[in-house]
């Protein structure tokens, strides 16, 4: 069986839930690998959860905002962008591939964009193959 | 090398001076500890507990930890070395101290030493700095003319691994970590109560010394403390099992550094870069 | 029985045991010594003062699964973590910290409800005791001396272990010890002269010097009452303590836990984990309420504990001067010191 | 422990078409806590909610999960339906298997996969879901438009008709906008100006309006309800309470500048009023244009006022206006076709915009009426060219929509009032409307010329100076066409405001890439944005003909009314709140909230929320180091939960 | 083996669930065992408590609120705890319905001194949700087979308000009995309360029970015991005399974990009833 990564999505609610909505209301297909989380600002996304997505299994962790200005909340993805930043290079200190986890800024009416994005990063993770590294032992032995 | 007996004396009148005067109420130093090679953090109180003061090159405790154990208003004098001067300068940005209630009695040093291994310790911590960024009282003389080493060199070699190495050794070092907490209590800037990782609401990792939860705690305490670590140094001399967790503070430290143009605890005007944006910040620092 | 064999050919008598079953030994990591699970008998090395961390997980493990059930089935279906141990071996305790597992058993197994986890480690497993090198002299934390232990005493091993210059020598304290010792073949018989070695050696071991004081169990726990209210010195001993965890952590005598319920995807083990009073949140009540909010009290407590609530309980102290909770206290916290402090004070 | 009750929607085959719903029901079934799962053909049906009510109460769910379209869609129809079972609205959670996986899927394994996937998720988050309570608020009667043009007309006459207090909000010193500017609307006929006026006049007369020109929004805090706008009045340089609106000084007025009103075709004074119906009829100065402000010397029209009202010290002021609703009506722009150097227009002075050409035909234009070409010829040969920059990838997608019938209404302008040959450069026809299809036909029979075909290039004629060539492939003949022309009208694109972005960050409202304002919903709620209690009216959220406009306006004005005719309403309880015992004082939140809800209580030492001010976006939340801060509906322990779900298969 | 295990809980069934107070942030649940042999071991006595526990929550120290004179059941009276954040276990109990199944781990620690009560007068005082052991005590006195057992029985019992006394049927039942004393006060009463008003300690001041023969159990909210004691020792109650249950953070519940020492008696194992005497003896440290 060929590898289907799992793929942790977040989005927040305003710009990229409602992009990846439009993408879906304009029947752009895309891979399945990506599931999902609502919140309400990018803004909202604890590091821990990136790093806890990572330890349950997840492939690759895809955030979603609205760009830089846009923001619902005014300047919440600007925070965003500095801490997320820093978690990534967290990430990728401690040895685990860059490009298993990526930001986008994907607008409301960008459904072709959050498409398009989805299908370009799990081409990305399938590449990369299944994350092994954060990925908690008992379920690699489950694997 | 710096002359400690001659700043051991000078601590000694100053902080005799603040008390016997009354400008302040306690003295934070280093007094005698079990041993000359072992002295301790001391919160020299009366007159007669400055006899007990002392400072030698084993001193490397980061005296800003205790300031946060009293209350605004108390006037507090502190023995702060480079690292220690940054600590409080964060610590003022935090709002947790305030810079009006502390004499800082400023230590230039060099040539301080890891107890356990008798190594000089200057070059890997304390941000390249001898003297203090900010002081009241100068206890010795400024010291320049010393080799100006970078913070960051010692991260070339980790810096240069492929990624599969790093994670080997970053695994190898976490695995190791028996969940004391010494290095967050040991951390100036980890001044939380309580901290995440003893949170039962969320539960965000185990309590059990295994690899995911130590991953967890350490992962999410360097971002905790991105932009904010002074480098003094203090987690990984703390560690019973000597994870070289300064290493990857310093990473942050720099990368903060690079991203966001501002070194933590060189300011006290500045604000800590993470509660904090520019909208000039660029998507680059995603890639 | 007195057996013994070139310290050269120690990674055979590890795989001789490990025929057996379970060996722990001492291992030389990236920071030092600790006793691990020996997977490769070269790994076992000899050349050490003492471990980083006591072998107390031997038979307190960090972490000590009781149940495993899924969260969504029906209770009854959870299960018992069984432990079924092979014979473990416990290789190269050095005297006090064998010492401590006498102190921990009256806690665990002679006084009130049995603990079942560590009394079947207990039963389980053989310890082999080793002396400490006499002609080297003790660390400045080490302080075993004081409550009456010394660098070679056998009391607490089911097999005493003394280095000979290139050999070590392998004496049964116990029955238990005596059998296995039959049963190595790899051997050889000791002679006369290291019998000779060997007691001689046991007792130059009593003369070992470490720091040591006077000190009579009944009058530090007296002191100790006396100086319960005197927040003056409990704040003065404590005023650079961090509230970490490492002194309890090494301790050989710290049997604090916590039990708590971890679940994965459903999947939950219900396991006790390693606690220390030093935490912040230790005393906690989930009313908010929490009797030991200060630095002082904690170090209070754990001095008092050690010192003097187990002498009222169990009537022993809970110590044995092994000195690893000042060796790693990161603010150079002496217990020893404290004690002193105590009976001047 | 939770009863949760699990609801999957065919959405007829909408997801039943990818996704094997009676599989996912039996799926959901299998799973801790579940009590029951069903699947229906339409969930959002009557039947399909009543099914939800019975089995919480036959079943004593205590938490529902609908597995269904975008919760962007029906989350708020599936509260009410919970509710009015019994249970608090926030213990539903949505599973959106349409839009996210059945849409976007055409492999009925992999939709299924992926649906379970995210249901396991929301059982997961569903079973920490905590019962929350709306706040109630006051609510302020008044309704803020912003935009004079008339959908901000017709919407300000309706609300205030109803008895509530609005305040217009235009940005230049008439409103009036670009209806103003035409001069016949399709496809009936009617004088623009005769249909417009009356209603700008009425909205001058109202009561219950405070028309507030020349004026622009600087700033805008609260939220529905209770909005508080600071609005900068700009500089006049009149004193509209002390001008008797005589218009003395306007005749007396040196300055030159250049007349929006009239596309620039002509000038007007510098004190002006815009056009002889604006409303008001007080004059402003046009600092650009006046001779007193460009050489310090002048004052003429201080001298002829004799009411004193010119003020030349005038500043910008600000006014604070608190309202419970607005409604955005910013209008759109043409574009500018001079960058399509292809047509020539700016070029080429035979080369007209459609509002340059309206400007021609209209009585009161810079040619009263008459049309003529800017050196006073009248035009033996007019092209009109569709489509410029509209449908087209390189410049703007989308059909402008209007620009077909006022194309058409051109060629009848044109017809009635000169004697030149009319030619259509059309991509398609687009006469959709009432009364349009036949105006087209009315048009074929008045001998206007189309010819289906973009234009390629507009170019000066070498036989004949100052005439000019259209050329194009006529896509019907299949032949090239090269036609002599005097006069080009383009139908430019219409777009956003320029600033329609800035006016977007302001009331936080998303905009398309072009600038165009996004309604929360295309079809269910096109007037509503993300920004509660926010409306959008008319062309600023896309291109579309009067009777739309009014439409829309009149539809804006309701909605606001929903909200403004209540006293009292309720938020979303999705507020954050902080757990004082494990708050560490560190002031992260206090540092980072956009709208200033936590403070730092320096006696307790730890961050208190004013949930009033809070909008719950969770920042705090995330830069809080010890999780004091509870983000409700999105907490920690609930997004983590919803992560391991996801992740478990 | 099983069963030979402390740590491992054995199953329950909740097969009734009680609503105390207004507040509903109290329930009563009566748990049967689903193994006769578990029943049969769990032997307890007034002031025991046990480990609640729900697989993925946790556990949860409960004191034993039925009396061991009822047969075929136990009973706990649990408080969800923590308004801001709840208590894990006690929320995710609050959150059980009938029919759910549960571990319980004991009967735990000492208990009411039956012995050492029996012959003499009791007087019970009670503050609000402190009274669950209390009225385990006063049920297995209460009981035909023990009444004769105990001297004079008075019991006073306050809350904050009406809404938040427990057991309010039994309340009823007692203030009928002529073979117990009994008073219930409520700080402010409502406009349906016919009963007293006033504080714990004024009202136990007011009916001054004699200290002839008596021994007081008291257990209450921390201020409610500050003021009553010395009403007590005014009374002229000897520390011996008074008794209370002490509270502290438990874990194991077998004086194994090392977490609620105070001095060198655990409060799990070698409490949680002490005298004022016993804690007199204690150094100051809960």
């Amino acid at each position: 069986m060929s590898f289907e990564p799992k793929i942790l999505g977040i989005a927040c609610n305003w710009c990229t839930y409602t992009g990846a909505d439009l993408a879906g209301t304009t029947r752009l297909h895309y891979p399945p690998n990506v599931r999902v989380v609502r919140v309400m600002c990018s803004s909202r996304i604890n590091p821990s959860f990136i790093f806890r997505a990572f330890q349950l299994g997840a492939d690759g962790v895809l955030v979603g905002g609205c760009h830089p200005g846009d923001c619902h909340y005014n300047t919440g993805n600007l925070y965003a962008r500095r801490r997320l930043a820093v978690t990534k290079k967290i990430l990728e200190f401690a040895g685990l591939e860059p490009g298993r986890f990526r930001v986008e800024w994907i607008s409301a009416s960008e459904g072709n964009k959050f498409a398009e994005v989805v299908q370009e990063f799990t081409a990305q993770i399938k590449e990369l193959g299944p994350q092994q590294k954060l990925k908690i032992d008992e379920l690699q032995e489950k694997a | 090398m710096t002359d400690f007996r001659q700043i051991e004396n000078n601590l000694k009148k100053e902080a005799k001076r603040l008390l016997e005067a009354g400008e302040v109420a306690v003295v934070l130093a280093y007094g005698r500890g079990y041993d000359e090679k072992h002295p301790m953090p001391f919160a020299a109180k009366t007159i007669a507990d400055v006899e007990s003061l002392v400072f030698n090159e084993y001193c490397n405790f980061n005296m800003a930890s205790y300031l946060m154990r009293y209350p605004w208003g108390t006037k507090i004098a502190i023995a702060a070395k480079a690292a220690d001067s940054r600590a409080i300068i964060q610590l003022v940005q935090e709002e947790k101290v305030r810079r009006e209630d502390l004499v800082i009695l400023g230590i230039p040093a060099y040539g301080m030493k890891n107890q356990k291994t008798n190594e000089v310790v200057d070059s890997k911590t304390t941000g390249g700095l001898y003297n203090p960024v900010i002081y009241d009282i100068l206890l010795g003389e400024e010291i320049h003319g010393q080799k100006i080493v970078s913070p960051y060199e010692v991260l070339a070699e980790y810096e240069a691994m492929d990624k599969e190495e790093r994670w080997a050794f970053w695994k190898s070092q976490m695995d190791k970590c028996i969940r004391c907490y010494a290095c967050r209590k040991a951390c100036p800037m980890c001044y939380c109560d309580p901290c995440f990782i003893d949170q039962n609401k969320p539960r965000w990792a185990d309590k059990a010394p295994q690899s995911p939860g130590n991953m967890m705690y350490h992962l999410t305490r360097f971002h905790h403390l991105a932009g904010r670590c002074i480098d003094c140094g203090e987690c990984s001399r703390a560690c019973p099992v000597d994870i070289p967790l300064y290493l990857f503070h310093k990473k942050v430290a720099k990368e903060c550094e690079e991203m966001f143009g501002q070194a933590a605890g060189m300011k006290l005007e500045d604000k800590p870069v993470l509660v904090d944006f520019r909208v000039e910040d660029s998507d680059k620092i995603l890639e | 029985m007195l057996k013994k064999i070139s310290i050269s050919k120690i990674s055979e008598l590890a795989a001789a045991l490990m025929d057996k079953g379970l060996l722990l030994a001492p291992v030389k990591e990236i920071s030092g010594h600790n006793f691990v699970e020996i997977k490769d008998p070269k790994q076992v090395d000899l050349d050490f003062h003492n471990t980083i961390a006591s072998p107390k997980a031997a038979f307190f493990p960090h972490k000590e699964d009781f149940i495993k059930y899924e969260t969504g089935k029906p209770i009854d279906t959870a299960s018992v973590v069984a432990l079924n141990l092979p014979p473990t071996f416990l290789f190269g305790a050095r005297p006090c910290d064998v010492k401590s597992f006498g102190i921990m058993d009256i806690h665990f197994i002679a006084s009130g409800i049995v603990d079942p986890f560590w009394k079947q480690r207990r039963e389980a497993a053989v310890i082999f005791g080793y002396a400490f090198d006499l002609e080297k002299p003790a660390q400045p934390e080490e302080f075993y001396q004081t409550l009456g232990i010394g660098a070679a005493d056998p009391e607490g091993s089911d097999i005493f272990m003394v280095k000979k210059g290139g050999d070590l020598l392998l004496n049964s304290v116990t029955p238990k010890g005596e059998k296995i010792l039959t049963e190595l073949k790899i051997l050889n018989e000791g002679k006369a002269a290291d019998k000779k070695y060997y007691d001689e050696y046991i007792k130059k071991g009593k003369e070992y010097k470490t720091r040591s004081m006077c000190l009579e169990p009944g009058a530090i726990t007296k002191k100790l009452e006396d100086l319960f209210q005197n927040t003056d010195f409990w704040n003065r001993v404590s005023s650079a303590c961090i509230s970490c965890g490492v002194c309890t952590f090494v301790c050989p005598t710290c049997y604090c836990f916590d039990i708590c319920d971890d679940t994965l995807f459903g999947h939950g083990t219900r396991r006790r984990v390693w606690d220390a009073c030093m935490f912040t949140d230790f005393t906690l009540e989930a009313s908010g309420h929490n009797p030991r909010t200060h630095v002082y009290q904690r170090l209070r407590q754990k001095i008092n504990h050690k010192y003097s609530y187990h002498v009222r309980k169990y009537g022993v102290i809970s110590c044995v001067g092994c000195g690893r909770c000042t060796k790693y206290c990161p603010v150079n916290i002496d217990i020893y010191s404290i004690i002193e402090d105590a009976m001047k004070a | 422990m939770s009863r949760i009750g699990v609801f999957v929607c065919h959405c007829g085959l909408n997801i039943a078409k990818t996704i094997r719903v009676s599989e996912l029901a039996e799926f959901a079934s299998t799973l801790p806590d579940v009590v029951v799962a069903r699947d229906y053909r339409f969930m959002c049906s009557t039947p399909g909610q009543e099914m939800i009510a019975n089995d919480i109460k036959e079943h004593r769910l205590d938490r529902v999960i609908v597995t269904a379209c975008s919760p962007l869609m029906h989350e708020h129809t599936f509260r009410k339906v919970i509710e009015k079972a019994g249970l608090n609205q926030y213990m539903l959670t949505i599973v959106n298997i349409r839009e996210q996986v059945s849409w976007v899927t055409s492999d009925i394994e992999e939709g299924t996969a992926k649906a379970k996937a995210l249901l396991n998720g929301a059982v997961y988050r569903a079973r920490l879901l905590a019962p929350l309570s709306s706040r109630v608020i006051d609510v302020n009667s008044g309704v803020m438009i912003v935009g004079g043009g008339i959908a901000g007309i017709q919407a300000a006459l309706e609300l205030a008709n109803t008895g509530k207090k609005v305040y217009l909000v235009e940005k230049n010193s008439t409103i009036g906008g670009h209806m103003a500017q035409f001069d016949k609307t399709f496809p009936t006929l009617d004088c623009s100006a005769c249909i417009l006026t009356p209603k700008m006049d009425a909205v001058l007369q109202h009561p219950n309006i405070t028309l507030m020109t020349y004026c622009e929004i600087s700033e805008v805090k609260g939220f529905v309800g209770n909005f508080d706008i600071k609005v900068r009045q700009k500089a006049r340089y009149v004193n509209h309470d002390k001008c008797n609106a005589c218009l003395a000084c306007t005749e007396k007025c040196p300055g030159k500048g250049i007349s929006e009103w009239d596309e620039g075709l002509v000038k007007r004074k510098a004190i002006h009023i815009p056009f002889p119906q604006a409303v008001p009829q007080k004059p402003v100065i046009d600092r650009d244009a006046c001779t007193y402000f460009l050489k310090g010397k002048c004052r003429l029209c201080e001298k002829v006022c004799e009411q004193k009202a010119i003020d030349f010290e005038q500043q910008d002021t600000f006014i604070d206006v608190k309202v419970g609703a607005v409604i955005v009506a910013t209008g759109y722009n043409l574009m500018d076709t001079s960058p399509l150097v292809q047509y020539g227009y700016g070029k080429y002075p035979g080369v007209y915009s459609a509002l340059e050409a309206e400007r021609l035909f209209n009585s009161a234009g810079p040619t009263s009426g008459k049309v003529t070409l800017r050196d006073g010829k009248e035009p033996q040969a007019i092209a009109i060219l569709h489509c410029i920059g509209s449908r087209d990838k390189n410049n703007y997608e989308h059909c402008s929509r209007v620009c077909c019938m006022y194309s058409l209404k051109f060629a009848h302008l044109f017809k009635e009032k000169t004697s030149a040959d009319v030619y259509q450069f059309y991509i398609d026809i687009r006469a959709a409307g009432k009364g349009y299809e036949e105006f087209y036909n009315r048009i074929i029979e008045e001998d206007v010329k189309f010819i289906r075909g973009k234009v390629a290039r507009v170019a000066e004629s070498s036989d004949e100076p100052g005439r000019l060539i259209v050329e194009a492939e006529d896509t019907i003949t299949g032949k090239f066409v090269q036609l002599p022309v005097d006069m080009v009208v383009l139908s430019p694109a219409m777009i956003p405001r320029e600033d329609s972005k800035e006016v977007g960050r302001l009331f936080n409202l998303s905009t398309d890439k072009h600038g165009f304002f996004m309604e929360r919903h295309p079809k269910l709620a096109p007037l509503s944005t993300m920004s509660e209690g926010i409306f959008i009216a008319g062309t600023c959220q896309s291109p579309k003909d009067i009777p739309d406009t009014v439409a829309q306006a009149n539809g804006a004005a309701a909605e606001a009314l929903t909200i403004v005719s209540r006293e009292k309403m309720e938020l979303e309880a999705t507020t954050a709140m902080v757990n004082p015992a494990s708050c560490c004082g560190c002031q992260n939140c206090v540092r980072v909230c956009p709208y200033g809800a936590p403070l730092f209580n320096y006696e307790k030492g730890v961050s208190e929320i004013n949930e009033a001010l809070c909008k719950g976006c969770g920042l705090c939340a995330s830069v809080c180091p010890t999780s004091a801060i509870i983000a409700r509906h999105f907490t920690n322990e609930q997004v983590l939960a919803e992560i391991e779900g996801l992740m478990e298969f | 083996m099983i069963n030979k295990n402390p740590y491992i809980p054995v199953p329950v069934e909740i097969t009734k669930i009680i609503d105390e107070v207004d507040t509903r942030d109290i329930k009563t649940f009566r748990l049967v065992f689903l193994n006769k042999d578990d029943e049969a071991n769990f032997k307890y006595l007034p002031g025991q408590f046990a480990e609640l526990s729900i697989y993925g929550k946790g556990e949860s120290p409960i004191g034993i609120a039925s009396s061991p004179t009822e047969q075929g059941y136990v009973e706990f009276t649990v408080m969800r705890m923590g308004a801001v954040v709840p208590g894990t276990v006690t929320s995710a109990l609050h959150d059980l319905d009938e029919g759910a199944k549960i571990g319980i781990r004991g009967p735990l620690g000492n208990s009411w001194p039956i012995e050492f009560l029996e012959k003499k007068n009791i007087v019970v005082v009670g503050g609000g949700f402190a009274f669950t052991t209390l009225r385990s005590l006063i049920n297995y006195m209460l009981h035909k087979d023990n009444r004769k057992r105990f001297g004079d029985i008075t019991v006073i019992y306050g809350a904050r308000n009406p809404g938040l006394l427990l057991y309010k049927d039994e309340l009823a039942d007692w203030e009928k009995r002529d073979d117990i004393k009994s008073i219930i006060t409520v700080d402010k009463g409502d406009e349906a309360w016919q009963g007293r008003e006033g504080f714990v300690p004024a009202v136990c001041k007011e009916v001054a029970p004699s200290p002839k023969n008596s021994v007081a159990l008291i257990c209450g909210p921390p201020v409610m015991i500050k003021f009553t004691l010395p009403v007590f020792f005014e009374l002229g109650f000897s520390k011996e005399n008074i008794l209370t249950s002490l509270e502290m953070r438990m874990k194991c519940g077998i004086g194994k974990c090392g977490r609620c020492n105070v001095g060198y008696k655990y409060v799990c194992s070698d409490g949680p009833v002490f005298s004022l005497g016993e804690l007199d003896e204690l150094p100051r440290d809960f």
